[in-house]
């Protein structure tokens, strides 16, 4: 019988194996120790672990982040726990420079080993500040990676590969998902002993001829609902393609889908102005300009500052009827 | 050289002139805004329970003497602005508890039309500048807020809190060096409840023996500690320091000791791991500033036991009426996503007008 | 005889007419007073305005500019200079949380009238990280507005419009453009006796019928040196649409140029990963499909960090020389 | 609390055991590591001049002796970190003239293949970490190479230097916390040469009247205020906190008085107008710290003045072949634009292989 993990705990698993894989590895952020985290990724790993290698640090993300750059290229591969990747904001100047550019303006001598995760993502009325998804701002600099997983067995198979991977990686959760559930096998059911995804490569959810769904982090959910729609109501057999990671990214299977179905939408809870969804749109519009039928749309959260009230704030994200809607027109 | 108050007696507090002038009428004054805030958060915590409430619901018990204390000599040209634990201070400055309800309750009715929650609070008509979520974030605010002041040639000032864990926000120095610098009438409040959510303070901050307002000497500022469970001793310390901003146009750091009685939001499960539930026992049966400020007007015969209960009674029934009131106020409209993000688009200005500003579908 | 000053020199004569027409303008940045400003911007301001209006600040960009939004809110009308846009990075969060959202979460209470202002843009073997190109990181966020004029005529006319404005406006400046000249009429050679260029216009710079070249910043002075390539060589008339402001944008100056042409580059010196082209092309392919006889091309800077050496960091910026060859294959 | 080391004579300072125990090479070496950084900065600057050079170049002459003398101190798990400023840092860890002149040429040889540029040399072999342009930057990663050599178990610490207009950077500020809160071996050395371009020290910092390294008792961290004029008396004072952070893993801060000869950078055409040039004048006369080196070496026989004119002479020579070098090298190639931006990548991992990596058209 397939195991069920929730997405928050396959996450831990991963930072658990981690822990266990490379004695390097130190997981560093506000309340990720005593407190057991403040979303409870983290919880028992304190405990497990100890004071050296899972540690409580105080508000202040530019230091502890730009710390952590400096201890990686020494060595050590620290991941960083922003509460919210809202707070990113405060740490932008390390994130953006020291962790992007020092290889290259070292010509190749230094390399930056870090993880940075935390929650991505709007819908929970917090407001406007601890609300960011800023999947595009990171992906815009060469030097970043950002990885975006949307289930169980993605969240850990990728926390683990980017623990490894040994240039920056931006890994951006969402606290709305922590609490799903998904098929992630044991160890002892695989192969190679433990689960790794690869970062850079797209995953089918959901296979379809007529429309190419595609999305990232939570709007994957969502698509998948509206593809159950569209199939039940207007007979309409649309393909989910889940991104994973943005940067890099399988450039290779969204042209696959695209070409088999002709029509695409990008569904992401960014917002819109030079979102994901603008550079996938105009890539395809490159790349496969004649094999499309219909313009690339995109759907993407409203071009809003969040609102706090529940009642509006769950308006502002894309919702399924609002793909089925769209799909409608193209389709 | 930075100057440091010198601790007092909590009667020679009371004499300071700040306090001796205070009218009966004043000092029960002091005690029912203190109660509402509290009767305000209680109900407001009974119906987050209750789940009509979502998002994050920071309390202020135990702390109210802070924000009451010292908003309470404030005059036309003072500011204030604080963090996310902001209903205190909102009603302090006299919002009312239906707007301060209806916002937590995400209404239209709210003193933000629901969209800002509550952890963002604002009355700028009455010098209330927020409620900020990002911690440290407001402090370079509070310091331009001082700026403004003084560049308008007011006798003013703006009180700027933050929390003892906010100090290590690289933000926070920044204003201190530009207001030491610049002489600018700024007054930073450290509420230092011990805790920055799970973490003790011992455990965020490195500083000196003399306590966090210290880290003042390193820009040259003055500085003072103050006990936070007396709204004497507050008054008299802030006093001190808005004195000096308004006479002197130079800033102060206070720390301001008090205690959360609650966890660090209603989402704070470990409210009873990190800290003893002893340690939680005292601070509320020893150190509440409500009861302490009630057995002083007691003591001075300036209120009888039954006058307490009248008060937070009232209080209660307020607090009750203002949750009525956030139930039956209609959600925001779908509509209303788009107002209030450029002020040329809401007044409808040719600027508002010229070009695509929003980008949505 | 047409007045001809440079890019500096109108936007400082901008400054100066605002201190002028408005008591609360200040203006705020490291050297820009006694020093005259690193890139004497503000030369002579300092001596003619004072030390109220014209004020030096320390190397605490959160600070000062945090400082700013705090005094907006009150009706000061602060006008800040970054040396570089790219230190906004250490002032991330003041500009995208306190500036953006103070308003939305208000409901409308503040108002944030703020300037900030400065070059942005590589090319100057000033290395990674004094090379940022953030126009699209800033247009993200709803609230902000985003300015990036071309010319000497534009630099005064939107600097001006930007002071006025009630709302945020980052105005980014290019380094590389303060030395060119330009025609600026002079006050009393205009009906209204001043020169305001209005925020959300696009200026069409060329008129052409066979391919729009979609441009703003630097880039629109080298698609202009493209379209006279394409003329002289090709035959190829190329429409050259300067867009001046990216938020609010011109769509319909866009969408016009567009349906003329039925093909479109878009040019500019971000990086692309998400950059300003891929908004506008995904715009121009929703809203313009039928009218596209090929894809909308882009044209950036190249997807790396900035290369010091002089030789190799002008390769890669956009040339007039890659535009033709990117126009050719669409012509 | 945080201690003080309090100021000597110089004599004291030659008596230091760290500088009594030099030898009459060691103390020749560091001369002629000093001389070499001047006579490869002047070298640079002609050809700046000449036109070989763009961008940035920001020159130490004046305060060779902090790099100087601070790195004589270090052995194999001590980290070097510094700002744009860094050519005098890079020699005097060992790093070669050759590279790093045709680094500022933009060559293909030079240290950072042309990448960097004269603001970001790096020789991680030699635990030097750059060269950094980002004012303050610096901070927190010089904090996280001591909490690296921590983890791993080593006795060594990091030099962090910045200058004195940095030290009003909130990324520092979080630094000092944590280096303080987690018992760092981390050094910051605020090279004090009076100005952060053209804004002279009082008009960017408020601090107390010890100065700027007075701001480490805020976080409860030891410091001290050194004179840079004199190699004894910053070996002296640095080697205190080296042996302070090796055998008590404890950070410190560092202030050493200092100046710069020339302008901010070579583009810094006011050099002379927000210094008088009789202050210029005076620091180049009275309290250069080669001329100071020279006299005391001299004074102490341990060099006459004809080795000094040989040893100046020879770096003269070495500056010059290395511009020679640099002219000589060949441009990077095009082709080498998207190397060195992941390590996957040049690596040719699997990961680097998969997904596409790089936008450009
Ligand atoms: C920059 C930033 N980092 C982290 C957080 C998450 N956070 C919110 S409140 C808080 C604790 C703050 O403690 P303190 O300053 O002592 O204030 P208190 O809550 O005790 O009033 C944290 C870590 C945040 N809002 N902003
Ligand atoms: C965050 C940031 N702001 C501004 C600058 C521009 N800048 C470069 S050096 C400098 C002055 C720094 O002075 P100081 O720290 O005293 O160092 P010094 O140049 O004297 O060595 C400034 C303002 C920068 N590089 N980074
Ligand atoms: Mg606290
Ligand atoms: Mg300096």
């Amino acid at each position: 019988m397939p195991r069920e993990i929730t997405y928050r705990e396959a996450l831990r698993e991963g930072l658990d194996e981690e822990l266990a894989h490379d004695d390097n590895v130190v997981i560093i952020g506000e309340e990720v120790a005593e407190y057991n985290g403040a979303y409870k990724v983290t919880e028992g790993l304190w405990n497990k672990w100890g004071d050296k290698r899972v540690i409580d640090a105080p508000i202040s993300e530019a230091g502890f982040i730009g710390m952590g750059i400096g201890a990686s290229m020494l060595g050590v591969r620290p991941v960083m726990e922003l509460m919210f990747y809202s707070f990113a904001y405060v740490a932008f100047d390390q994130m953006m420079n020291n962790a992007a550019t020092c290889r290259y303006m070292s010509g190749g001598l230094i390399n930056v080993p870090i993880v940075v995760r935390g929650p991505a993502n709007g819908g929970t009325n917090v407001g406007a500040t601890h609300s960011h998804t800023p999947e595009n701002i990171f992906a815009n600099m060469p030097g970043l990676k950002v990885v975006s997983p949307s289930d169980a067995h993605d969240v850990k198979g990728l926390i683990k590969s980017s623990i490894r991977d040994n240039d920056p990686v931006y890994f951006m959760e969402s606290t709305v998902l922590y609490g799903m559930s998904g098929e992630v096998p044991s160890n002892d059911e695989l192969d190679d002993g433990e689960l790794i995804v690869p970062i850079g490569k797209a995953k089918v959810k959901r296979e379809g001829a007529d429309i190419s769904l595609i999305a990232h982090g939570r709007a994957v959910v969502t698509s998948l609902a509206a593809a159950d729609i569209l199939a039940d109501k207007y007979n309409i057999n649309a393909e989910v393609l889940d991104l994973r990671s943005i940067r890099p990214l399988d450039e290779q299977a969204i042209m696959e889908s695209v070409r088999k179905t002709h029509r695409a939408i990008y569904v992401e809870e960014n917002k819109p102005f030079c979102g994901i969804g603008a550079q996938v749109s105009s890539m395809i519009m490159e790349q496969a300009f004649d094999d499309l039928d219909a313009p690339v749309l995109r759907i993407t959260s409203a071009d809003a500052p969040a609102f706090y009230s529940p009642a509006i704030e769950k308006l502002q994200l894309p919702a399924p009827e609002e793909i089925v809607e769209r799909a409608l027109t193209i389709c | 050289m930075a100057s440091k108050t010198p601790p007092k007696s909590t009667a020679e507090y009371a004499d300071d002139p700040i306090n001796a002038s205070l009218s009966n009428e004043e000092k029960i004054g002091l005690l029912r805004t203190m109660v509402r805030i509290r009767r305000f958060e209680q109900t407001s915590l009974k119906h987050y329970h209750a789940g009509s409430i979502g998002g994050f619901l920071h309390l202020y018990i135990g702390q109210e003497s802070v924000a009451v204390g010292s908003i309470s000599l404030l005059g036309e040209h003072d500011h204030v602005i604080t963090a996310y634990r902001d209903h205190g201070h909102a009603l302090a400055v006299g919002m009312s508890m239906d707007e301060c309800m209806a916002e937590v309750f995400g209404k239209k009715t709210g003193c933000s039309k629901g969209k800002g929650g509550s952890m963002h609070y604002f009355a700028p008509d009455k010098n209330y500048w927020g409620g900020h979520g990002i911690v440290g974030g407001q402090t370079p605010l509070g310091t331009g807020l001082a700026f403004g002041v003084k560049y308008f040639g007011q006798k003013g000032c703006c009180l700027c809190y933050l929390g003892d864990g906010a100090i290590n926000q690289g933000a926070f120095h920044e204003a201190l060096n530009l207001a030491a610098l610049w002489d600018l009438p700024v007054i930073f409040i450290i509420e230092n409840n011990g805790y920055s959510m799970g973490t003790s303070q011992l455990r965020s901050s490195a500083h000196p023996e003399e306590g966090l307002a210290a880290r003042a000497e390193g820009y040259n500022m003055d500085w003072a500690k103050i006990d936070g469970v007396s709204l004497y001793e507050i008054r008299a310390g802030v006093n001190k320091a808005v004195e000096r901003a308004h006479e002197h146009s130079r800033p102060t750091l206070l720390e301001i000791k008090t205690y959360r009685h609650k966890g660090h939001s209603v989402a704070d499960a470990n409210a009873e791991k990190y800290r003893t539930k002893e340690e939680i026992r005292e601070y509320m049966d020893e150190h509440d500033p409500i009861d302490f400020w009630t057995h002083t007007l007691i003591e001075e015969g300036v209120i009888t036991t039954d006058d307490f209960k009248q008060i937070n009674k009232e209080a209660g029934a307020e607090a009750d009426a203002a949750a009525k009131f956030a139930i039956k106020s209609p959600y925001p409209d779908e509509s209303e996503i788009f107002d209030d993000i450029y002020w040329e688009v809401d007044n409808n200005t040719e600027a508002g007008r010229t070009g695509r500003h929003f980008f949505h579908g």
